[in-house]
This record gives C-alpha cells, structure tokens and sequence, in this order.
C-alpha cells in the first residue's frame, strides 16, 4: 500500500499495463518526450521507447482512428485526448468508428481501446480547457465511458479498461490529478466495469455522481450528517455508460430520494438519463422530486473566478439539494 | 525516417521478390487480371439487374467501367494483407477470395452475410481475409486501415494495407490526417485513389484545384504517381511497385488512377449532372475490350476463352444467388447482438420494476 | 393554400427565402447541380446562380466552418449536411465553434446560420443512413435544434430558423419527406421557434414526440380513442433545445400521466431529459411512471428489414405503453 | 477558375496600389516595422513578468522571438481586413489598433475585455476591427476565417483575411479542409504557417514528412512560399504581394514563416524537449537587432530613438495595467448572458413547479 494521487495512480497503471502486456501502446499529443501536459505518461516513452508511446501529429482524428485500426489488428491501444475540448475532431473517429464497428461486423471486428480523456473545470482553464462532453458518449451504444472519482478507483479501473474487449472512454477530471491521496495497493488489481461503488451508506436521501464532483458530494453527505444528522446515501456511478442503474435503484427504493449531482451541463447530462431510470422504473418508491445539481445550461466554463465559481456545482448548492429533497 | 525491411514468415517470404516493372507480366497474370475484370463486370452488372428487379431492397455502387483500377490494384494481395475498401469497391470481395455466396447473401441482407445484414448494400468486409468493413463515412476505413498498417509495422510484420478512397473523399480531414500520419510513421500502406471525375454529382474540380491528384502525396513527403486507371497492366504494375517497396519499410504510396464510372454513383442516380458525350467517351476507352485487344495483339486472347469465363462465372453467381435468397434473414431480436463483447439482450428485454422498501434504520 | 410533401415544403421555403433576403445562400453536397440527394435544393442553383447554391468539396468541417464565417461576416448561410449520419466529421465546427462564437465573443462576433440535416431510419438506409443524432446539439448549449413533423411546420419553422440570428440545427426526416402532405399557405408565414404544438387534445394522458414519430403517436392516439375512448394529448415538440417546457408541464399538470416517443436511442435520447424535468417539477402531478418509448441502445439502425422493424418504434409500441400507463 | 477583381470602395482603393516587390521599402514603413516588434516584445515580456509575479490567474502563450513573423505578416491591414489568429497571435491586437487597456483586461479576466472574461488568456479577438474571437481548438480560426473570405467574395469587397497558424495545426483534418476549400474558390485569403519548429513538445518532424511546409500549397493548387520567418522584411514583402494578388482576386497563399519561440509552448512550460544549443541558435538571430542592424546600415536608427519608443511603450503598457487592474470582475450570473441572442437568464435562474390541477373533461 502506497498513499497515491490520483495521477500518480493512472502513471503507476499505464506502467504496469505496458509490461504486462507488449501489446499495450500509447499515441497521443505530447505524451512521449514531454510526458504529457498533466505529466500522467512521465517516463513511459524511456521505459517503453518512442515506438510504445507515440508522439503523434496534432490530429484528434487519426489518433483514435489509427488506435482502431490497431486495435483491430490485434494490438491494446490506449490513445490519449489532450482536453476533452478537442475530442470533438475525433468524434466520427469515435463514434461512428470505435463504436460501431463491432456491430457492424457482426462481432468479427473489434478494437479494444482505452481513450484518456482530460476532462473537467474548476482550475481557471476557461471555455476551451474545462469542459465536460461525456453525454455525447454516453448516449452512444456500443462505448463504454469510465469516469473515475479517486486513485484507488483511476486505477484498478484504467487497468479493468485496457484489458477489456470494447472501446473504454476513460475520463480523468484534471482537479482531481493532484487534489486527491488515497492508499492505493501495490499488487495488481482491477476494478469492474459498470459497476456502481456506494462511497457513502446512508437511508435518508441517495445522492448520485461521479469524477470530481463525487468528492463534493461526499464532502456535502458529510456536512449533513454533522450539521443535521441526516444520512445521505453516496453512489459512485464509475461507469457513465452502460450505467449500473441496479445500484443507484435498489438505494434509492430504500431512501425514497433521489439527488443527481454532475458537472456538465443541465439538459442531457447524465442526470437526466438517472432521473429518468428513476421515474419510469422506481415510481413507486419515490416520496419527493429528483433534484439535480449541474452546471448551468451555458457553452462551456467561462475562464474569469466569478463566471467559474458561477459555473461549477458547490458544495453549498448540493447541501442545499438535499435539504429540498429531504424537506419535501 | 527508414525502417530496416519488414521481416515476416517464411511462406510469406518467397512470394515477396523484388517487382520489377520493366519486366513483361508474364501470360498467367494477364490472364489473371483479364478475367478477374470480367468476372467482377460481370457480378456487378448481375447485382444491378437483381436491383431493378426488385430482388433486395436497398441501394447499390457499382464500380462498372473502374475494373481495371479495382483489379489491378488489389490482385496478388496474400490472405494477410488487409484491404480498406469504400463504398464502391464490393469486388474487392472478388479479389481477396470471399465466397460469391457470402456476397449475395449480403447483397440480400440475409443472417448468412458477413454482418449478418447490419450494413447497407454498399458496405461490406470480411474479417477472415483482412477485408475491414467499412462504415459509410467516407475516408474512415482509410484512417482504420492506416492503423493496421500502424500494427503491421510495430509487429514487423511483412503485410501491407491496401486503402482504397475516391478523389472526393480527398477533401475530407480524416483522408488528410491518414496520408500525413502515414507519411511520419512511414508506413507499409498503398493508398489507391479512384479519380473517377465525379463525387455524386459533383465534378473533380469543385473538390479540389488540381489537376493531378497524386501531386497532393507531396504534402505527405510521399511517392505520387498518376496512371491511366483504365490500363490494368499499368494499375497493377504501379502497385505491385508500391506494395513491395511497402513491404520492404521504404514507406507509403499514393496512387492516382484516373477512370470512370459508367453508372449513376448509385443505382437511384439517373447522372443527369454529366456532360453530353463524356460517357461514350469514356466507353470507349472500356478496360475490358482494351486488355482483348492487348491479349490478342501477344496472342493469348480468343473469344471461345471469354464465353467460357462467362459461363462458368454466371453459373457461380446463379448457384450465390440462390443459397443467398433461400437463406434465411437474421431474426429481430438479433439487432441487440454485437453491440458489445458481452450480451445487451438481458438488459434491454427485461426492466425491472422497483417497489418501496422500509428504510433500514441506522 | 396548396396541398404539399415534406420536402416540397422545405424547398418553397428555401425559394423564398433565398428570394427575399439576398444574404441567404446555400453550401452542400450535391445541392447544386443535382438539387441534393433528396432533391430538397432542386432547380435552386438554377434560378440563384451557384455563387449562391455552392457545390462544396467533400467536407462537413468546412461546410460548417465556412458557414460561420460567412454568417459572421454577414451572410445568412444555410448549409446542409446530406446525412445526420455524417455531421460527426463537422462536431468540432458545430458544437465547440458555432454553438459558442456568441457566448466567447461576449455577444460580440454571432453566427446566424441554419444547418439542414437529413435524418432517421424506416426508409432501409442501414447503419449509416438512418441516424438520429439530436442528443448530441440539445445537449449543446448556444444551438437552437428544431425537428418538424409536418410539411406546415417544417416551412414555418425553416423560415423562422433563417430568419434567427441563432445558430439552428434543422433536421429533416428523409422518411416524412414524401409520405406526409398537408395545406401550406400560399402566403409568408413563420412559426416560432421554441414553442411546442398540441397536436391532439386529449385529459387522459400526455403523450410527448416529434419527426416521424409525431405521426406514428398521433396514430396510436386516434386508435386508443377508437378502441378504447382514451383521450391522449399530444404534443409535438417542434424544437428540441431549448425546449419549450411549459407546454408539456401543463399538460402533464392536467393529465398526470406522460408518455415520451422518441427514435433516438435510449439512454440519454430527448426523453430523458423531459422525464427528467416532469420528475423534478411536476412530480406532484404524476400518478404513473413516465414511459419511454424508444429506440433500442444499439449502435444505429441495421438494414435487414427485420432488424430494422426491431429498432423502430411502432404504432403498437406506442399503444401498448399508452394503455400501460392509463392502466397503473 | 480565376475571378474579376473584387470591387471595393474607393477610399479603399487608393490605399491598394499594386505592391512592388523588387521596390526598396520606404523608411518610414522600416520604421513601423521595427518599432511594431519592440513594441510586441515589450508587451510579451510585460505581460509574462505578470504572470511570473502572480498577478493574474491562467497562463499565456508568447511569441517572443517570433516577432518578425507576427509583424511583418499582419502590418497595414485595413480595418476591413479580417485576421484570424491562434493561441500565439496576441500581438496580432497591437498590429491591428485593439487598445492595450482592452488587452490587458482580458489578460485580467475583467468584465472590460472584449469578450468580459470569457475566454482564456490565449484567446481573444476584437470585433470593432475584425478579429475573429478563436476557440483554442487548433485550425478553427482558420477555417471561419475561410468563411470570411467566401463572404468577402460573395459581397464583392476588397477585403483580405490573414489566417495564422503553427506548423503542427498543418496535421489537423480542419487546417487541410480550409485550405482545400479556399483552392477550390479561390478565396481572398492568406495563410501564414509558422513553423517554429515546436508544436508545444512535438518537433516537426514528427507533424509530417516534408522539410519546406509550404510545399503543402500545391496539393491545394495554390501558391506557397517558405520565408525566413526572423526577416521582418521579406516576410512584409511576401504577406504583401499575397495580400494585394488576394485582394484583386487572384486567391490564396500559403506563406510558412521560418521562425522559433524562444520560451516555452506556455508559461508553464520549460521546454526541457529542445536539444541543447538550439534557443542559442536562435537567440542569435533575434529579428529584432537584426533589423537594427539592417536600419543602421541605411541610417535609420539610433539607440536614442530605441530608448524613446521602449519608454513610450513602457508608459502605455503602465496605464493599461493600472486600467486592468482596477477594472471589475463580472458578475457571476453575468455567465448566463450572450448564450443566445435572447436572454435565458429568467428560465435558468427560475424554474416554476408544477402542482396537480383537475383534469378538464372533453
Ligand atoms: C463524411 C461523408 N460525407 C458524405 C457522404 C455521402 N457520400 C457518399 S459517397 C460520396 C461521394 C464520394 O465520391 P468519391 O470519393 O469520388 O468516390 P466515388 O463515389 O466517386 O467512388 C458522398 C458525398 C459520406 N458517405 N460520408
Ligand atoms: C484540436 C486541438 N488539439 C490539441 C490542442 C492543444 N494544443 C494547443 S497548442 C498545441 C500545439 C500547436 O502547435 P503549432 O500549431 O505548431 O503552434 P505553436 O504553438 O508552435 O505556435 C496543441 C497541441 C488544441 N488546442 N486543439
Ligand atoms: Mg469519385
Ligand atoms: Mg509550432
């Protein structure tokens, strides 16, 4: 057991993956002489070489579709996407590609790849270097999306990723690189994918999220739980996509309150898919709204502190969420 | 940046001598190249009238009258080597050897198709000849096959890609993200552009303003070269070329093949958009009459020899298309399959209904 | 008045604009010589000139990019992407440039254009030519999505869209274009945008679609009010983002139950988001659960007939979740 | 296709004699020239020193040692002429007339800045005199900047657009798109490629195989030229020649500017990549004592007038920053505003709930 951040944690798996398995490669911006712009591929490219961890040309798109069609010849690639702002280049490469491409093979072509994906406000990156687009991918069968709250999570997940069969959009929320330490094991472990973790028990109010704002949340849980003896309920999604609706379901048929807390904007963001599983499929055992706490429905994260602060869900708004909801 | 030689298998190794293009093909490959143009005219022009008769619902893209590209190009390619075909190349199913059945069946959407009836008409692959199946987005089996190459190379493998694109798929990003990757990483990839004038309905000179195409393999530190696309001993010598040299770690080639397509860019297109004559020009210039002419002229050619072909050819695609309609569609339900390496079907056919529970007490 | 398709109404809508407003001009494939794929364009670059009807390169990034440019310096560009199934190509144009040039310009630089889009599935285009990919642009905060169901909305809401000096993604169904006609007035009309129809008046339920499954809800209703005298209201959303909530609040407010009717995917398709916002601010209205009437959560639309059949919504579907929740 | 001249209006016109670019430079544009890059360089370095001191949050991307390439590139435009710039191009605001107050807000991220905070230091644009606000995405600007230049052909204006971008932006599907397209229609538009070797840690080589990057221009049947990107003359001559040949229709032009950036990709970027000896290198051919030089030898400077221009600058940039500094924040709801051009402030700060009403009967 070591204390870990949560980037320390995504190095150490990537390092690991590398060795363990020669089929394992990286391509992306950046991550070869430089080591990345967080530094999470420090030291890989003199480790593994310059022909494992590819320093690519400034193209989104061939990146991911070079990694397909890698992937489809038999190796594990693990591409990375500087800022989740500029995956949008690569969207017919993942989308229509990485996605579909065992569908439409009928299972006889496949390309198992692990997209990184730097993701996420609340460090004064401004409109282009703070966005969270994980909805486009979640609402996109045939990709599994990976969005991970802590080090011991980032990376028994990443590990679970690179050695599953399908497209893995892993999403690492940069506030959370150096914010967050964790005791994090020294042996090998995975994590399974699509799997929900209740981060918090509690049987008065369910509150759901993921990545950073997960910490926000438990942060907010804990806060009730001093300052008004309520018992909030933590669920960690991990898996944005296909979701583990079972776990978030059989708490909130327990607590009979539901509160979604996520980062990207409103109107089509994970929450709404929640509160819809909600609705339809545990009516019965609801006893006030499904509040949502998410960022505003506004392009992207402004880059002046008071249009951030504006921005990003606060402890405070998701405290006072669960007040609602347990008052109603 | 030069690569040492790609090293492979043995049994792969003795088929890879050095091409020499000055060489005359000998009379077995042109036999070769004459009769896989036949037989694929002769597939397609069944596929079409299948369609007009109302026998598949769907759309097709014949590559009529581009025989010669289509041939030459991808002829003589091992088992191993991939091809990234697009949307109009279906006969390269001829070339790698995909049974005429698994083609009709796809053709009529049946289980029996290599996709088991996902993919439209016009998109097809086959993975147990290296044959990607190409989504509908053009250039992107360009960027897939690109990555193969990626992997053929980091697993100094002796195969190579053979990417097939349209000069209106030129103007894409990803077409030029594929090339310029290719470029850097040097890689064992031929990439075969049909300069067949039109996109749709859209001329060569509202894509781009040059003339030749294969001027643009420049901006990729790339071998360019332009040949007639309708000489299939030209197409053929031009990429058995690049191919070798692919092999050997001397890189990728850009092939400009300027040809033509006779039909509409689909079965639904009646090509009103073309100038008056431009059409029996180019029938003139018909690929299949042109090889007779060279065969005869060296004496390897007689009329017995084609019917022959043709009659053996449409027994085989008599025999495909009957397996292909008397074999059954894939059932609904299927479409919940492939979707990921686990099974959907649990998930999306069974929803349970959550009923309130008393709060366990903490 | 005249009797007119779908298409017809989008291309009279096309003529008159172009003819009033001389910044209005159109870029695409094949929508010059060839009138477009559809023939939605057709004899346009005839009577406008192709310096107005542009035959663009094979390249939805320009297409797009090019228009807003164009819009910014002026112009009112309506660019048409020939199929949904390949705007992925266009996303970093449409959703990181388009959707936020206003919002990081302060106000200052916009882009007014109107991008057509071709979509949906029942027509056997196969994976690649039946798409709906609405999710990813309602998600998309700064762009107006409208999705007529009818050839007098779709001419009122196409001209409105042009005359918007919001960017306006417009999708088209390719399977309404010639099944549906209706009266269309001779005279200028538009409909605004971000208003809901009700399409149907009804107390016993609040069905919610639109597109081509607008048709299919409106026929399931006539057949649970001939069958069964059930009265189902239906409202037609006409836009997508933002979305004109009040109009189907209200109605839930009155019928306490609602259906949603959509042909994207599942998870993460419209009618999460409008469960979504029932479960959060009508939750008292609601005597049943919200149901979902869907398409499958599969990569796209296959072309074998049955497969195809498999993923489309149907008028049973639609009846037999109607009678679900009136019964609960 | 090659079009008529654009026709502009006259008091344009006399501004657009025919550019001689044999002529010998007249003193007084020498002068601008040189005094633009001190001026350019003085602000970078003040503008770093604030970063360095804490004094605004974010971080920027100077192009220092780049500012012969910068200058010479976007002198004398119009303001009718549109730049688009990338994340490097601050200084295009100083070339263009954008107040410096107005700059340094937006380095403060004040409600005063052109776009009141939003965008990140990297990025800023400035209506009045059309500056296209960009994205960071890499080639974006670019390609609405393609869009101008179709606009400014539709409505017949003289306008130019002068497109920027690095080197590394050449890989990009968009950077290929815009200038495919601007080919095609022969936009009035030039595209300055500056390759300072660097695309944050990524050198050149590894962006495409080509030694000259604007030999890319011929896959666009356009012309290009490579320029030393250090000489602010010749990269003045060339922009010129392609500004005036654009404006009297004749298309666009590639220019890659030879040049280098002396700090890092950002300010948080050491650049420990570079091999040893290379920023010295380029140290030593600083365009700016280089054009000292160059003046000196024609008898137009003096180290008096340097001193002049530098204390000039020095005051001007003092009272921006005081202006800045003192200058609000916005507001936070003022997030809200500019989404669309209707407000949505009262629908997202107020949401209305629902209560159960009688069902009207029918
Ligand atoms: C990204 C994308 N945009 C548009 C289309 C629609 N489309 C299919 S084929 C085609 C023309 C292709 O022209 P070309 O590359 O010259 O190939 P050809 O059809 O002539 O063989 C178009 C526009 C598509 N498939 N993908
Ligand atoms: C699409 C996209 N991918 C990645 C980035 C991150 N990024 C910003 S600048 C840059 C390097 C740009 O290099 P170059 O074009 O040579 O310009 P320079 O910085 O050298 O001026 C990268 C990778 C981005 N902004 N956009
Ligand atoms: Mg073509
Ligand atoms: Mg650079």
């Amino acid at each position: 057991m070591a204390v870990m951040t949560y980037i320390d944690a995504i190095t150490s798996a990537l390092r690991e993956e590398m060795a363990r398995d020669e089929r394992v490669f990286m391509i992306g911006e950046d991550i070869g002489a430089m080591g990345g712009v967080f530094k999470a591929t420090k030291g890989l490219q003199e480790e593994f070489g310059s022909a494992r961890v590819i320093d690519s040309p400034l193209a989104e798109g061939i990146i991911i579709s070079s990694s397909i069609g890698a992937a489809m010849a038999g190796m594990r690639p693990v591409p990375e996407i500087q800022f989740a702002d500029f995956i949008a280049p690569a969207m017919d490469s993942i989308v229509e590609q990485a996605a579909k491409l065992r569908y439409r093979s009928a299972g006889t072509q496949t390309c198992p790849l692990t997209v990184r994906v730097c993701y996420g406000g609340g460090v004064g990156g401004g409109l282009y270097h703070s966005q969270t687009n994980t909805s486009w991918f979640i609402h996109t069968p045939g990709l599994i999306v990976v969005a991970p709250s802590s080090p011991y999570d980032a990376k028994g997940l990443l590990k679970a990723a690179i050695r599953n069969d399908d497209p893995v959009l892993f999403f690492e929320h940069k506030k959370l690189y150096r914010s967050v330490k964790e005791e994090v094991p020294a042996e090998d472990y995975t994590i399974p994918l699509m799997k929900a973790a209740v981060k918090r028990k509690g049987s008065d109010v369910t509150a759901i999220s993921h990545g950073y704002m997960l910490q926000l949340t438990l942060q907010a849980a804990e806060k009730m739980h001093k300052e008004q003896g309520a018992e909030v309920e933590v669920i960690d999604l991990r898996t944005l996509a296909p979701l583990d609706k079972d776990t978030f379901l059989e708490s909130v048929a327990r607590t009979s309150r539901a509160v979604v807390v996520h980062e990207a904007n409103r109107t089509l963001g994970i929450g709404a898919e929640i509160s819809a599983i909600i609705a339809e499929e545990a009516f019965d055992c609801l006893d006030a709204p499904i509040a949502r706490v998410t960022g505003p429905d506004i392009p992207a994260v402004p880059a002046s502190p008071p249009l951030e602060n504006f921005y990003m869900p606060s402890v405070e708004r998701i405290v006072a969420a669960l007040e609602r909801t347990l008052e109603y | 940046m030069t690569h040492p030689p790609y090293t492979g298998s043995s049994d792969e190794l003795h088929r890879l001598a050095a091409f020499d293009t000055h060489a005359p093909l000998e009379e077995g490959t042109l036999g070769k190249l004459y009769s896989y143009m036949l037989k694929c005219r002769t597939v397609e022009e069944r596929i079409r009238l299948l369609y007009r008769q109302g026998r598949f619902s769907g759309n097709y893209f014949s590559a009529v009258g581009q025989e010669a590209t289509e041939v030459g190009a991808t002829m003589d390619l091992l088992p191993e080597d991939t091809v990234a075909p697009s949307h109009r190349n279906f006969v390269t199913h001829i070339m790698k050897g995909t049974p005429l059945k698994l083609m009709f069946a796809h053709i009529f959407l049946r289980k029996a198709s290599p996709d088991q009836g996902r993919c439209a008409q016009a998109h097809c692959g086959y993975a147990p000849l290296n044959i990607i199946t190409p989504a509908s987005t053009i250039a992107a089996q360009l960027a897939i096959g690109t990555g193969v190459a990626l992997a053929n190379k980091m697993q100094k493998k002796m195969s190579v890609v053979v990417a097939l694109s349209g000069e209106g798929s030129t103007s894409l990003g990803l077409w030029h993200e594929s090339l310029n990757f290719a470029g850097v990483q040097q890689l064992p990839i031929v990439f075969i552009l049909e300069n067949n004038l039109w996109a749709e309905s859209v001329p060569a000179q509202l894509q781009s303003a040059v003339a030749d195409f294969s001027i643009k393999a420049q901006a990729y530190g790339m071998r360019g070269i332009t040949v007639d696309g309708n000489d299939v001993v030209a197409v053929y010598k031009a990429a058995q070329e690049a191919i070798y040299g692919a092999r050997q770690g001397v890189g990728p080639t850009l092939i400009e093949c300027k040809t033509y397509r006779w039909y509409g860019h689909s079965e639904i297109d009646p090509a009103k958009y073309r100038p008056v004559g431009e059409l029996e020009y180019w029938k003139s210039r018909d690929p299949i009459p042109a090889m007779e002419r060279y065969l005869t002229e060296r004496g390897f050619w007689a009329d017995s020899w084609k019917q022959e072909l043709l009659a053996e050819f449409e027994r085989e695609i008599d025999e495909a298309i009957e397996f292909a309609e008397k074999s059954p569609y894939p059932d609904p339900v299927d479409a919940l399959d492939h979707v990921f390496s686990f099974s959907i079907r649990e998930r999306e056919l069974n929803r349970k209904v959550w009923a309130p529970q008393v709060a366990v007490m903490v």
